[in-house]
């Protein structure tokens, strides 16, 4: 089990010798049990931190917030972030690594396991407990989660409650760390994509329409594209306006801002997004889930990523953010790599 | 005026509404939308509040302006193209999203109004449902001046009773609901009004969120524009849109030019959302972005709505309703912000 | 009614292989439906996922990527990692309920103008019967 | 500013305007935005064409030039220099296929005049984002360097020496002279190969400007045109050149034998050695493999015995580096592998030679001082076979291709062979005869004349050994019947296979190899002596099978190509590469990754190209998730226009 209050003491200890400038970690949010991401930067606001099932948010992408800030800064800190991962934010760290957007000093990780368990889907939470205050939510034994309402401890199979991601997840704890808190209790998923497999079996058609009606409700509001720790390029492909711009960018280099979709959330400019979003995340993506958990329109937009993390395992033997050293997937192939679709 | 409607008779006067096209709340997934429906016999238990709040058909995230054509010999040519002419009944408004068309009305149909909002605020009739219990945990209506009673922006509220709707009839749109079956509407009894009374008093007691003096926000706000917190606040900030593509006050768009053909030039004009929330958003063509950083943008999204819309429109910019809370991905509370913002002051 | 259709197919070629036979299919005069509009690119290497999914969002009905056989390549193994990209992409549009038959990619060399002309053949064969693509295809 | 572009649609006589409404491609393309100017004209290409291009540019004062023709391979050139001599950009004009791809292949005028107008309106949004463009320029190291000292080698050498050009000449083995040094006697003039040779190897040892490296292989290669670095490894002969006076006394005392490879085996040779007598350089090398050791406990008695202490068992591998501009391979051949033979008991039989075997025999300088006799037991054969084809043309089992040039030996064997045995019979085995080459035809002829050498037709299926003879079967097919012969001798005309280093050699000099493994040119046709690698030649066998005279010609063409680069004082590579937008671009090296040239590098953080080495493929621009590296004037923007244009529109 994850005693929370060792990694309170790593922390002051790293804050305390000035070794980082600060922590990204989970503390408890404005609204009760749900905790949020924080950045600590004393000591005395260690105590702060906590861990427990609610901790869902990939903190990677802070700290690549945090590396786009320092980039600005005249004179940046060069001081390592510690930040707290758990196996799939783990993960993300081997792909910056990977892509060379971060070196490994940079970051001291404070490694967590979730153990037999995971982090608890608000959504299935609240629709079995959907008006009573939760009091609190902390792990139970065997993967099962403990939620205190009106004081009394109320026991959930993680299958009820726990994320989706997590249930699939076959790699629970990091693959790469500084400290490690916990036990590496290698879990056994029941299947890694039921959705993947549920969407496999439709016909073509059944597909477009399952697609249809979920993209349809995509608003656009590019949640999933900015929860989402890879997704740290300056500008994206879907921004109708240019981010590379100075003083001296020329009207016309201006003019050369290409529009690849509409901005209106049409149908047709919806698919293109999240297709887009979804190859560039192939091999990349690690499945932390946070695009589909952000999603005010609740689009299963994980089944997308899963698909393509199914097909870059099927035909090239590749899982995302393993090995920081090797090739990325779109940049090696092999003499063997399938070709039976090419005419 | 103020009638009851047998419960069992709602769905008996909905389907005399045949020359309207209706919407009520569906749902989806693991939320509620308003989406066209056919009949409505009743608000199922488990209605709480819709994801998109009523400005996705008062102001759709996308609205075409006007089509344009390069005619080589007639020059450019233009066409206005206007919302398609219907009459809309939405069923099942909650007072917060009703008070948002009553704030929209402000921005979009004061002096020089807005044709498109104009054209689709007159086509859509707004049924209400009062919220006993609250809809969400996050509702704080009752500290601006709204409450879950409220009739604001409605031209029918619905109480829903033990056996009866208390139905208050606001409007003349909302009379002209009625007239389509009047059978079906009888005059409340003095039973009926207490407990209606009854349900609002217990509603307005059941309040778990509130700002400590709403009333010291605004002259504490235009003070804080250099204050700390909005960096600490927004520090997890993740600059998506959904506190403000959910927000029913929210109404900021971008104009862009859908173009069809490059050759002869045609295309539309047209109106979609966007948000201050956006990095882009205040981006200039020199690549100066006097809002830069999340902090900025947080400040930008409280002072718009309790302090710049206060002093232009004499009324806050926000209803209660509680999505940018629910729905933040990483708990950015505005309650929570306003309660510092108003501690501040003390 | 879908039989009458002519799909609108953009060809992505390379320069030095497949748009080479398909000139050779012209200097052999060998016939193929003018449906395909060729876009010639240095190498099938560079063609990016994102040209496909444009080009059916800008209503192409078919798009094909054709490039030089494994080992022919004009720059060594750009075909290659196109194969790879060009795999996964493959099976992602059948995966949202696009056609498979729409997204088709080749080998075809210089010499090969005939095999050229008989992929266009089967492949406006193969996209009449589908009809317009709308799935992707900006509706404005 | 929107640039004001002409199109000129060319009818190619009826060739596009039969098939192509090419008036309607001017008409329509002339209401489309930006083009301000079109006309159609019957050639283009001829002169009065390409001035109407050139007359239009001027007076309608043109940016930029569409060419709606033929495909951009044939005429691309021709109308960039119009557009140059008219002032423009040649990178402001482009070429719309519109006959190959479309006039030439279709036959409904509609369809094809519509295809044309979507062809020419893509290349139009294409050419409105082209920039001006002007040829990279590049410094040139005036040094050349050779890989191989064959024939091929020495003669590109000389060439390039005698044309004022710093040559490097690296050869693996002991001493230059390659195959050709081993033969006897040459076809078809039948002059010994060994006094036409020597004295151009000899002329590659004295020549000032000719730095030989013998026993040596080069080991990495790196830079591009212009401007290579070579890092070449030379082996330890254990013998210095300088100090050995050829006494030959160490051979007279080493104890240890070993095939000798000049002679392909049939003789031996000692652990310390001379290839030949006439090596160049003229000096002994000690074969460390084969020497008991290079302690003097272990033997050393060549030591004892060398008076001018010439062998020096401390000697290490030396890496020494060159700076070159442009590279010749000339790497040779090597004779198919006898293991793959089996059939016809080459390597198992002694009297089953090959080709070179029986140069060696035949040669005055041989095993057996020009005299024909049988390996095993040193007697004459008198009734000899000659195979052709051992191991070419046959795509089932062996090499695909034909070695060309073992008919003309096969006969010159055989012609030598009466010479030598005026009462022998020879037989030749063919399967067709190819003696396309001056006086070649009438050399085999008079070989199947004069000397009565019988040619049979057919092929070999067995060859065994049966009391002291070798029985060949075979068939004739134009007799239509089977044929034993029981012969004294047997020679195989030996597929011949690219040398063996090749392949490795390849990949240092990132060199395409054809599927057999011979060096792949540029082109088949017009640029025969160039390799796919800017600045790396081929001459020789490295790049196909040819004779000695074919190899001459190349080598004298391969070094004209070096000349051709080398006295520029700088070289023009295509601008048409690769460019990187900083602000976009995050490090991450999936571009440096995957570019086949080695052209990206990161330097401080951002992908940087190098311009020289850069073919311009665009794998790095469909790789980069960011879009910050295109290739010059095929950007996405280009592409993404390009569609917009030839799909019509979304009406």
């Amino acid at each position: 089990m994850v005693e929370v209050e060792k990694i309170r003491e790593e922390a002051r200890r790293l804050l305390q010798e000035g070794q980082v400038r600060g922590v990204i970690g989970y503390v408890r949010g404005p609204q009760g049990v749900w905790a949020v991401p924080a950045m600590i930067r004393n000591p005395e606001d260690v105590d702060r931190l906590v861990w427990n099932p609610t901790c869902v948010h990939n903190l990677v992408l802070f700290v690549v917030e945090e590396k786009k800030e320092q980039a600005r800064q005249k004179e940046p800190d060069k001081r390592p972030l510690a930040v707290v991962v758990k196996g799939c934010d783990s993960r993300a760290i081997n792909v910056l690594l990977q892509e060379k957007f971060i070196e490994r000093e940079e970051v001291i990780l404070l490694g967590v396991s979730c153990e037999n368990s995971g982090v608890v889907d608000k959504k299935k939470l609240l629709n079995l407990v959907p008006s009573q205050k939760i009091e609190e939510i902390v792990y139970g034994n065997n993967g099962h989660i403990v939620a205190v309402i009106d004081g009394e401890r109320r026991v959930f199979p993680p299958e009820e409650v726990l994320a989706d991601r997590c249930l699939e997840c076959q790699a629970n704890f990091p693959v790469v760390y500084d400290h490690f808190f916990g036990e590496k209790i290698k879990k056994e998923a029941i299947n890694t994509s039921p959705g993947v497999d549920k969407i496999e079996k439709m016909r073509l058609e059944e597909r477009r329409r399952f697609w249809e009606e979920e993209l349809s409700r995509c608003l656009r509001c590019y949640a999933c594209r900015s929860v989402c720790p890879m997704c740290y390029c300056t500008e994206c492909v879907v921004d109708p306006i240019s981010f590379a711009v100075e003083p001296t960018t020329t009207a016309e280099e201006k003019a050369k801002k290409i529009k690849w979709i509409e901005k209106s959330p049409l149908l047709s400019e919806n698919f293109v997004y999240h297709l887009v979003r979804a190859i560039h995340l192939a091999g990349r993506c690690v499945d932390c889930g946070e695009c589909e958990r952000v999603c005010p329109e609740d689009i299963p937009i994980r089944l997308l990523n899963k698909k393509l993390e199914r097909e870059a395992w099927r035909l090239f033997n590749y899982v995302a953010g393993m090995d920081s050293q090797a090739p990325s997937l779109f940049s090696t192939f092999k003499e063997t790599d399938p070709e039976d679709f090419i005419r | 005026m103020e009638k009851v409607l047998k419960k069992s008779d709602l769905g008996q006067w909905v389907a005399r509404l045949k020359d309207f096209d209706l919407y009520g709340p569906v749902r989806e997934n693991n939320h509620w939308e308003f989406n066209q429906i056919s009949q409505l016999a009743n608000f199922p238990e488990d209605y709480t509040q819709v994801n998109v709040p009523l400005k996705k058909i008062l102001l759709p995230n996308r609205e075409v302006l006007f089509q344009f054509e390069d005619n080589r010999n007639g020059g450019p040519y233009l066409q206005e193209v206007l919302p398609e002419e219907r009459e809309v009944v939405v069923f099942g408004v909650r007072p917060c999203d009703a008070r948002g068309i009553v704030l929209l009305e402000k921005v979009f149909s004061s002096e020089i109004p807005d044709i498109y909002f104009e054209r689709r605020r007159q086509q859509v009739y707004v049924v209400g449902l009062s919220c006993y219990p609250l809809p969400g945990e996050n509702c704080f209506c009752l500290s601006l001046g709204g409450g879950p009673f409220s009739t604001k922006g409605m031209d029918i509220l619905l109480t829903k009773m033990q056996s009866k709707y208390f139905v208050e009839v606001l409007t003349p749109k909302g009379e002209k609901l009625i007239k389509a079956a009047p059978e079906y509407f009888f005059n409340p009894t003095d039973k009926d009004q207490q407990e209606r009374q009854q349900l609002e008093r217990k509603a307005r007691a059941m309040f778990t969120r509130q700002i400590e003096g709403v009333e010291k926000i605004w002259p504490v706000l235009s003070q804080m524009f250099e204050s700390p917190l909005w960096r600490e606040e927004s520090y997890r900030c993740l600059k998506c849109g959904i506190c403000t593509y959910l927000c029913p006050t929210c109404h900021c768009f971008d104009i862009t030019d859908e173009i069809s053909s490059t050759a002869p030039l045609q295309g539309k004009r047209v109106r979609v959302w966007d948000t201050c929330q956006f990095p882009d958003f205040t981006m200039h063509s020199s690549g100066h972005n006097p809002r830069p950083d999340k902090a900025s943008r947080l400040r930008q999204r409280i002072m718009h709505k309790f302090l710049y819309f206060v002093e232009t429109f004499g009324d806050i910019m926000c209803t209660g309703c509680g999505r940018c809370v629910s729905k933040c991905p990483v708990g950015i509370d505005i309650i929570d912000i306003l309660n510092k913002v108003a501690s501040h002051g003390a | 009614m879908n039989s009458e259709h002519e799909p609108k197919i953009v060809a992505f070629l390379c320069k030095w292989c497949s748009s080479a036979g398909s000139d050779m299919a012209g200097v052999s005069r060998l016939e193929y439906p003018s449906n395909v509009i060729p876009i010639t690119v240095m190498c099938s290497g560079s063609v990016s996922p994102l040209y496909i999914l444009s080009a059916f969002n800008l209503g192409a009905d078919g798009v094909l990527v054709s490039g030089c056989h494994p080992g022919d390549c004009h720059y060594i193994k750009g075909n290659m990692y196109a194969r790879r990209r060009m795999a996964l992409l493959k099976e992602l549009l059948p995966y949202i309920g696009l056609e498979p038959e729409r997204f088709q990619m080749s080998w075809v060399s210089a010499a090969e103008g005939l095999k050229f002309t008989q992929i266009i053949k089967e492949f406006v064969k193969q996209l009449k019967p589908l009809g317009p693509q709308t799935q992707l295809r900006r509706s404005l | 500013m929107r640039k004001k572009i002409g199109v000129f649609v060319c009818h190619c006589g009826i060739n596009i305007a039969g098939t192509v409404d090419v008036k309607k491609v001017a008409q329509e393309l002339s209401e489309f935005p930006g083009v301000s100017y079109t006309v159609d004209y019957v050639y283009m290409c001829s002169d009065p064409g390409q001035n109407l291009i050139i007359q239009k540019i001027k007076e309608e004062k043109l940016d930029g030039v569409v060419v709606a023709c033929c495909s951009p391979n044939l005429h691309e050139t021709t109308f960039r220099r119009a557009a140059q001599s008219a002032g423009l950009n040649p990178y402001e004009c482009e070429i719309a296929n519109i006959r190959e791809q479309c006039s030439w292949v279709h036959k409904d005028k509609d369809k094809a005049t519509e295809k044309a107008i979507k062809i020419t309106k893509g290349i139009v949004e294409k050419l409105r984002w082209n920039e001006p463009l002007q040829p990279i320029k590049v410094p040139v190291t005036k040094r050349a360097l050779i890989i191989g000292g064959g024939i091929a080698g020495i003669q590109t050498a000389l060439d390039l020496a005698n044309s004022d050009i710093e040559v490097v000449l690296v050869e693996k083995n002991p001493s230059i002279g390659g195959h050709m040094i081993q033969l006897s006697e040459t076809f078809p003039t039948l002059d010994c190969s060994q006094c036409i040779l020597t004295p151009k190897m000899v002329e590659v040892s004295k020549h000032p400007k000719i730095k030989l490296y013998t026993y040596s292989e080069v080991q990495e290669v790196t830079g591009y045109v212009g401007n290579f670095q070579a890092k070449i490894l030379k082996k330890p002969r254990y013998v210095d050149p300088d100090k050995c006076t050829l006494c030959d006394e160490c051979t007279q005392v080493c104890p240890v034998v070993v095939p000798n490879e000049f002679d392909l085996g049939l003789t031996g040779r000692k652990a310390i050695y001379i290839p030949f007598p006439q090596a160049i350089p003229a000096t002994y090398t000690l074969d460390i493999e084969a020497c008991p050791g290079v302690l003097p406990i272990a033997c050393g008695k060549c030591w004892d015995v060398c008076e001018p202490k010439a062998i020096d068992f401390d000697m290490k591998p030396e890496i020494v580096e060159e700076k070159v501009g442009a590279i010749v391979v000339a790497t040779g051949y090597d004779l198919y592998d006898k293991k793959n033979m089996a059939e016809y008991g080459y390597g198992k039989y002694p009297d089953v030679l090959d080709g070179l075997q029986f140069e060696r025999l035949l040669s005055a300088s041989g095993p057996t001082r020009g005299k024909i006799l049988r390996p095993s037991d040193h007697k004459e054969p008198k009734e000899i076979v000659f195979i052709q084809c051992v191991g070419s043309r046959d795509p089932e089992l062996h090499n695909k291709y034909c070695s060309k040039i073992c008919c003309m030996y096969t006969a010159k064997h055989a012609k030598l062979y009466k010479h030598h045995v005026h009462d022998g019979q020879a037989y030749v085995f063919y399967i067709d005869i190819r003696a396309g080459g001056k006086g070649y035809e009438e050399f085999v002829n008079r070989t199947m004349e004069e000397e009565g050498v019988l040619y049979l037709r057919g092929k070999v299926s067995k060859v065994f050994e049966e009391n002291g003879k070798l029985v060949v079967w075979g068939v004739d097919t134009l007799a239509g019947q089977d044929i034993e012969i029981r012969a004294d001798m047997v020679v195989l005309a030996m597929a011949i296979r690219p040398s063996s280093g090749a392949e490795k050699l390849a990949k240092i000099l990132k060199a395409a190899q054809d599927t057999d493994g011979f060096f792949a040119e540029a082109h088949p046709k017009l640029r025969p002596v160039e390799s796919l690698t800017a600045g790396v030649f081929l001459a020789g066998v490295a790049q196909a099978p040819k004779d000695i005279p074919d190899t001459v010609a190349q080598a004298g063409g391969a070094a004209i190509k070096v000349v051709s680069i080398l006295s520029q004082p700088e070289l023009l590579h295509s601008p048409l590469v690769a460019q990187v937008n900083e602000h976009l671009c995050t490090g991450c090296s999936m571009c440096v990754d995957v570019c086949p040239f080695s052209a990206l590098s990161i330097v401080e953080g951002k992908a940087k190209v190098n311009e020289v080495l850069c073919e311009g493929c665009g794998t790095c621009a469909a790789t980069c998730l960011r879009s910050a590296i295109e290739v010059k004037n095929l950007t996405h923007l280009q592409v993404h226009d390009m569609l917009t244009a030839s799909l019509g529109g979304l009406k």
